[in-house]
């Protein structure tokens, strides 16, 4: 295939549009810096981040196909990602200026970093070449690791900070021991063309299997699978409240991209073992993330344990993957994390109003009554619990719906109905929250107020939530198209 | 033959010097070890006929890496000042655990039978590389260049002294 | 076929609540008469349209040849699209013209009823508690305005997702209305409390729905459509669904079809409160006593009995392909209805007698459906809610009474401080139908008419048709354990109103109680006329004399709606004998209670006569067979210890081994002690609230907080995975 | 050629390992940033041989190592700033006193 310049532009634009935000979001703030509590800068990010979202939407609607660029697919399936990121980010960015000023001096480096963190979701989610996902897992996690501890001074920032650092760091040395085995086994770097020699070669069977297990471990940490999850729950607890519905959403769920990809056209002919193998993932992590959430105090921390519990069900949509253009699985995922990032950038960016009252605690106290005093924001917070649990007509529900389906389409009963036995546990802390705001005296005197950024973004979560549930049909054919990648390889 | 035992002699030379930055009390002991090890690693690209790479190990990891480690030790003067052992409670079960491990994985690798292609390497490898850069992976290239950029952002903005 | 027009309201029918709910959440919430009159205003409407609806179909039967069915897409699913939609046939009718005047007799019952509560303390409160409106009472109205739109959106939905989705509402706000009075608690610890007992309603249903839910995939899965009339309409599909078979576990190959109608109808036990997972309804009378008739009679749980109406053509599909589906749903209505009403003979709470009657209720609409009574059940069901939610609220009304009655006493400072006083508790009132003769004579036609009062009440006529039924159909054993039931419904119905109404005051509040206010009485005096009169729409043809004088028409449109489905519904033909003796067994019911509770009137102090002669059965009657002591054992417990399980799996384990020994023999001690001291002790104690209340040191084991502890968890871990490889 | 490839592989493995060990069980975390580049260092050997032995025409063995150059000057520069950043608020990089955040 030949393209000429301005079709690679056209093709890479999301991508060049970000790196041009970036610059530019740190010359507007070195410019404009102590003026304004980088509003500018946020300005600017949100600008870039939304036209980013809108040239993906555009590549989108001009049905690209299968183009591989420079070992980037800019295909149905990235482009998904890419959009639900961006939004997510911006969402992010918008809620935080806020709580940022006047707490960090660098705000144009904030801002400019969550840019780079969506180029590096960006990258990493088309990547088709092993060296292009190492090098956009990588650039994700130092970014995150920078933004996690970002609040310098700050104890549990730089505690979050350096223990996500650690554990990345290893984990990143796995995934690349795991890649080049994989590299080994086959003498290429290009994925489809690794999964076509595997599918050949029997004796690479053997080998393939271990490159599986660590490339799972190495990106698996990312989505927060249990036993790779141990960083969540320190990390999403002590990082900036932002940065925390960044890393469970947009990077979770970048996470998720890449490892589909990968097992998707890396190994399809060892779906036998990893269907086997991500079920029983999935299920510890389900187990693990909803049974611990149950005894956490701080809701900060519940939520940082629910985020891993919702991986669980998130998982189950790659574990039950298969050709049906109903249940795919993939589209189950693909529906499930969209919802699921406005579902959770939505409860944890609405823990920022939580703090500003009591001044850093988001103890259940902190919720005693909180319909009483601030009914709107209750009712907000209600509305991302119950989509969390997976209460129709909200987005969370259609996701369950979908990747439940593709459980019971492959016929795995087993797994479905720990799943289910799953959904019970969790509604019940979900709703204890609930049960907090609206059932308990308040033990907190005064309501509990948000500015007018953070009002809208939580605003526009509960809308899009509500609007996913509602026009499903605008939603799924978006994601349903993704199918036709599995077909494409052979499911 | 010759290739054996020079492989056999490096490969020793980089493993105690690996050992050495295990075990090493000292931190400035750990780092001189530490370069010995980029050396070894230096040296057996060039056994197996990678030259640019060796000088890219040298290069980077000695002038560049090994040197920010040290710096950053001499920093935070007493990094190691008070510290009641070198290791934590688990190292006696992680070394266990690492020996598992190692027989496992080597055991393994060593199943597979490869099928080595009995080729030469390229003459023109420098070249290749650099026009695999501009060329199927300039994508990779350019985020690698970006992804230095936001480390040095990010590596002075967390180590600038606050005022 | 050209539809009347007013069909076209259909979809419009659950929106006025629903705005109303928003309304009131958003905007008029600090304007409590203003909330309650939008909640009304919108409840009015929606019942003007239910019956538009409604009364349309009743004037145009040959309508049930071609059900109503409006569709717009929703869910596209790659190969085909899935429509969301409205529907009415004769079912939907039926409960379009039930719910839509119940839903409005409770609401405005509620205006009246919400006035300020006596356990909350008036100091705290000044405004509230000077307006004399509930300091919550907008928020109520939001609550009971989203949960008319879960049920009316239920009636209409046109397929299966659509109803679980506004089922799921309802069980929310049922959550939410349960626990409503959050801040009330009792002396003993031992009583549940509101918020524990919303809790325990959800889980316990919840865990219906999650079986349910499952049972809704498969069919999707199936049949490619969720959408009743285009399942039920494809007779093929149904019989492929009843032949091909499925290999599960434990239960060997079991047809498709009677696994889905097995799940779906565990979502029915769960929702309508049968045996099993009957536990939560009695407690759910913590809620305030609208919420009791809203939720406890006439509309959520009867969603279950409405569920499985619905999907009965699937259900005889198990039959004929050979699942004992049928069987056991008739089994489990059948012991259920025994059961419960054995257990209502025993209780002193008044809303808690009724609640343990709807439960047996139930079952018998349940029994009917397993045994093919089809027309019978829904006859029962829709004649049910409308006693049965009048005997709640005037229930409501007489607890009313009483607490203000408490109150004047208290007030004129006669007594003093007199401890904690339950206005619940039917042994603490008696005499009440001289100073509330409103409720007192309304509640006594809602209690004769779930008596089955002979021929004049309508619980009679619904009642004595599942009864026939089960005798026409040779279903022996069904009739026989209903039947016992009937005459134990008589009882503890007449010995509540005996026991209340009858007598002198046994305490100072029960004589000073006043009769409740007109907001209250009215809808009780509305409701009292279809208890009584409902009846006469379902009089089967061949009763003798009546028989002819009556209608029997809303029978008719079951029986042409049924076939239509496919279902056998012929109706059971008169016959002497099972009649006889039903109406013999109520009547004797009545005059039992009369001869122990009626005769010479208890006096104040003295224990229930029966405690004696019954002995021990009496206690474990009392307790309620001891069912939730048995769930706390084996669901709740085990469930804690799994928790327990996964937090030492999540801790690092190794590098504090020997700490550890004496941890865990210090808390297996302790667990234990804590067990036994439960089991043996606090037997009574909820487990849902424990769940919550579970703290401690516990909690501080699932993460160490040092990253390296993980690290090595994750390289483990990676060398788990490597070792699967040479095993596999 | 007369060095078996599997020898590269176990070598490789072998300071992985090590590098592993350094990462579980040295208190200081400039002395487990050191293992993780034992690590890194170790694939690369990896990387390298699988290059040499299985397929010399295509370079892209050779310039995955260069991308892994890169990603561990990175990673070593904001590792380290971290811990810097961290000494100056605790007077200690021994990661396990770290341990706020574990309830």
């Amino acid at each position: 295939m030949t393209l000429n310049v301005s079709a690679i532009i056209r093709l890479l634009s999301p991508e060049l549009i970000l790196l041009i935000t970036a610059f530019v979001v740190i010359g507007v703030d070195l410019a404009r810096r102590r003026q304004d509590d980088g509003r500018t800068a946020a300005t600017v990010a949100v600008v870039g981040l939304l036209l980013a979202a809108f040239a993906s939407v555009l590549l989108y609607l001009s049905q690209p196909g299968e183009i591989v660029l420079f070992t980037m697919a800019i295909d149905v399936y990235g482009l998904f990602f890419k959009t639900a990121a961006f939004i997510g980010i911006a969402l992010v960015i918008i809620g935080s200026v806020n709580f940022m000023a006047g707490r960090s001096k660098y705000l144009g480096e904030f801002y400019a970093l969550l840019v780079f963190a969506a180029l590096a979701i960006s990258v990493a989610v088309s990547a088709t070449n092993l060296i292009l996902v190492y090098i956009g897992i990588e650039f994700l996690s130092i970014t995150s690791y920078i933004l996690a501890g970002f609040l310098r001074g700050d104890k549990r920032s730089e505690e979050a900070a350096i223990k996500y650092f650690l554990y990345g760091a290893s984990a990143g040395a796995i995934l690349l021991f795991g890649l080049s085995i994989l590299y080994g086994v086959t003498g290429t770097t290009d994925m489809a063309t690794i999964g076509d020699l595997l599918l050949r070669s029997d004796s690479a069977h053997w080998l393939g299997l271990v490159a599986l297990m660590m490339v799972l471990a190495g990106i698996g940490y990312k989505a927060s699978l249990v036993p790779f999850h141990q960083w969540a729950p320190d990390t999403y607890d002590g990082a900036p409240t932002p940065v925390s519905a960044f890393l469970s959403t947009a990077s979770k769920a970048a996470g998720f991209a890449v490892l589909g990809r990968v097992i998707l056209t890396a190994f399809p002919q060892f779906q036998p073992d990893w269907t086997q193998i991500l079920g029983a993932i999935a299920v510890l992590t389900m187990f693990l993330g909803n049974l611990t959430a149950l005894k956490q105090k701080s809701v900060k921390r519940m939520l940082a344990y629910s985020s891993i519990g919702q991986a669980g069900y998130i998982l189950l949509g790659l574990a039950a993957v298969n050709a049906s253009p109903d249940f795919g699985g993939v589209n189950g995922l693909m529906i499930y994390l969209f919802g699921y990032i406005f579902t959770n950038i939505g409860a944890f960016l609405l823990l920022l109003a939580i703090e500003k009252k009591s001044g850093g605690s988001t103890d259940m106290e902190q919720f005693d009554g909180l319909a009483t005093r601030s009914p709107v924001i209750a009712l907000l917070m209600a509305f991302f619990l119950i989509s969390l649990a997976g209460v129709p007509p909200t987005a969370g529900f259609l996701g369950k719906f979908y990747v439940f389906a593709a459980v019971m389409n492959q016929q795995m009963l087993v797994l479905g109905a720990l799943a289910a036995l799953n959904t019970v546990i969790a509604a019940f802390y979900y709703l204890n929250v609930i049960r907090h705001m609206y059932f308990s005296e308040s033990t907190v005197e005064g309501g509990v107020s948000a500015s007018k950024g953070l009002m809208t973004v939580l605003v526009v979560n509960a809308v899009m939530i509500l609007a996913i549930g509602v026009f499903a049909q605008f939603f799924m054919v978006w994601v349903n198209n993704s199918v036709t990648m599995l077909v494409a390889n052979g499911f | 033959m010759v290739g054996q035992i020079l492989f056999i002699i490096i490969a020793a030379f980089t493993l105690l010097m690996g050992l050495g930055t295990v075990v090493a009390r000292n931190l400035f002991h750990a780092a001189l070890f530490l370069v010995g090890v980029f050396f070894g690693i230096a040296a057996l690209f060039i056994l197996l006929e990678a030259e640019f790479l060796a000088m890219a190990q040298i290069i980077i990891y000695i002038g560049a890496i090994a040197t920010l480690i040290v710096f950053a030790i001499m920093l935070s003067k007493g990094m190691m000042g008070r510290e009641a052992g070198a290791y934590n409670k688990q190292w006696y079960f992680a070394g266990g655990a690492m020996i598992l491990f190692f027989g496992l994985l080597s055991w393994l690798l060593v199943k597979m039978p490869f099928a080595a292609a009995n080729a030469s390497a390229p003459d023109d490898a420098i070249q290749q590389i650099g026009s695999g850069f501009v060329g199927h992976y300039v994508v990779p290239f350019e985020v690698a260049s970006v992804l230095l950029l936001v480390a040095l952002v990010g590596a002075i903005m967390l180590a600038r002294e606050r005022n | 076929m050209n539809y009347p027009s007013v069909f076209n309201l259909t979809w419009l029918i659950p929106l006025p609540t629903a705005l109303a709910f928003f309304a009131i959440i958003l905007f008029a919430n600090p304007k409590k008469r203003l909330s309650s009159n939008i909640a009304v205003g919108a409840v009015i409407l929606a019942w003007i349209m239910s019956w538009a609806v409604a009364i349309v179909f009743f004037l145009n039967p040959e309508l049930t040849e071609h059900p109503f069915d409006l569709n717009a897409p929703w869910l596209p699913m790659g190969t085909i699209t899935f429509h969301m939609g409205v529907a009415v046939d004769a079912v939907t009718a039926g409960m379009l013209f039930m719910v839509g005047f119940v839903l409005t007799m409770i609401f405005i019952y509620s205006t009246g009823y919400m006035s300020f509560p006596g356990h909350l303390d008036p100091a705290k409160y000044p405004d509230a508690a000077k307006e004399g409106l509930d300091p919550r009472y907008s928020r109520f109205f939001a609550y009971i305005s989203l949960f008319a739109t879960g049920m009316l959106g239920l009636v209409v939905a046109n397929n299966l997702l659509m109803l679980f989705i506004f089922w799921e509402i309802m069980g929310l706000c049922s959550y939410l209305l349960i626990g409503f009075w959050f801040d009330k608690s009792y002396p003993d610890p031992k009583q549940i409390t509101p918020k524990q007992a919303g809790l325990k309603a959800f889980l316990t249903t919840r865990v219906g729905d999650v079986l349910f839910m499952m049972g809704l995939i498969f069919l999707f899965i199936h049949a490619g459509d969720l959408n009743f009339q285009a399942i039920f309409g494809n007779q093929e599909f149904l019989h492929e669904l009843s032949t091909s078979t499925v290999n599960l576990p434990f239960f060997g190959a079991v047809t498709w079809a009677g696994l889905i109608s097995m799940l779906i109808f565990w979502g029915a036990i769960g929702k309508s409160a049968q045996f099993p997972l009957h536990v939560w309804l009695p407690d759910a009378m913590e809620g305030p006593t609208p919420v009791s008739a809203l939720i406890h009679a006439a509309t959520m749980v009867s969603a279950g009995v409405y569920l499985i109406v619905r999907m009965s053509p699937l259900f005889s599909a198990a039959a004929h392909g050979g699942s004992g589906v049928m069987m056991f749903v008739a089994f489990i209505g059948a012991f259920t209805a025994l059961f419960a009403a054995t257990i209502a003979v025993a209780q002193k709470d008044i809303k808690k007698v009724l609640a343990y009657s709807t439960i047996s209720q139930l079952g018998y609409m349940f029994a009917a459906l397993g045994i093919g009574a089809w027309v019978a059940a829904i006859i029962h069901l829709l004649i049910h809610a409308f006693f049965k939610s009048l005997l709640f609220m005037a229930s409501g009304s007489v607890i009313h009474g009483v607490e203000h009655g408490h109150h004047h006493v208290h007030e004129h400072g006669e007594h003093g401080h007199e401890g904690y006083f339950d206005p619940q508790d039917m042994f603490n009132m008696g005499g009440l139908l001289k100073r509330m003769p409103v409720t007192g004579w309304t509640f006594i036609i809602g209690g004769a008419s779930l008596s089955a009062f002979p021929l004049i009440t309508a619980g009679f006529w619904s009642k004595d048709e599942i009864l026939a039924h089960a005798w026409a159909d040779g279903h022996m054993a069904v009739y026989w354990t209903l039947a016992a039931g009937a005459f134990l419904t008589a009882f503890y119905t007449f010995r509540q109103i005996f026991l209340t109404f009858f007598g002198s005051p046994r305490t100072e509040a029960a004589e000073h109680a006043p009769e409740s206010v007109r907001a209250m009485t009215w809808p009780l005096v509305a409701l009292a006329f279809f208890a009584l009169f409902g009846g006469f729409v379902a009089v089967p043809e061949d009763f003798p004399v009546i028989g002819g004088l009556a209608s029997d028409f809303m029978a008719k449109l079951m029986e042409m709606q049924g076939e239509f489905y496919g279902l056998h519904v012929a109706p059971a033909g008169f016959n002497w004998t099972p009649a006889l003796i039903s109406m013999t067994l109520a009547l004797s019911g009545i005059v039992v209670a009369w001869l122990v509770y009626g005769r010479k009137p208890l006096a104040a102090g003295k224990p229930d006569p029966l405690r004696k002669p019954l002995g021990p059965i009496y206690t474990i009657l009392e307790n309620k067979y001891y069912f939730d002591e048995f769930y706390h054992l084996v669901a709740v417990r085990p469930t804690l210890w799994l928790a327990q399980f996964f937090f030492l799996f999540d801790r690092n384990v190794i590098d504090r081994i020997v700490n550890w020994v004496g941890a865990l023999g210090r808390w297996l001690a302790a667990a234990l002690r804590r067990w036994i001291d439960e089991f043996i002790i606090d037997a009574a104690v909820n487990g849902a609230g424990l769940v919550t209340t579970w703290t401690g040191a516990v909690v501080r084991l699932i993460q160490t907080g040092q990253a390296q502890n993980y690290l090595l968890i994750l390289l483990l871990s990676v060398v788990v995975l490597l070792l699967l490889i040479p095993l596999k | 050629m007369t060095v078996p490839l599997s020898w590269y592989l176990i070598f490789a493995t072998a300071l992985f390992s090590l590098g592993f060990f350094a990462v579980l069980s040295r208190r200081n975390a400039v002395a487990v940033l050191m293992g993780v580049e034992l690590m890194l260092n170790a694939v690369n050997v990896n990387l390298v041989a699988f290059w040499r032995y299985l397929t010399p025409s295509d370079l892209s063995g050779q310039i995955f190592v260069v991308f892994v150059f890169t990603v561990a000057a990175a990673e070593a520069a904001v590792g380290l700033a971290l811990m810097i950043s961290i000494y100056r608020t605790r007077k200690t990089i021994n990661v396990d006193e770290i341990n706020d955040l574990n309830l």
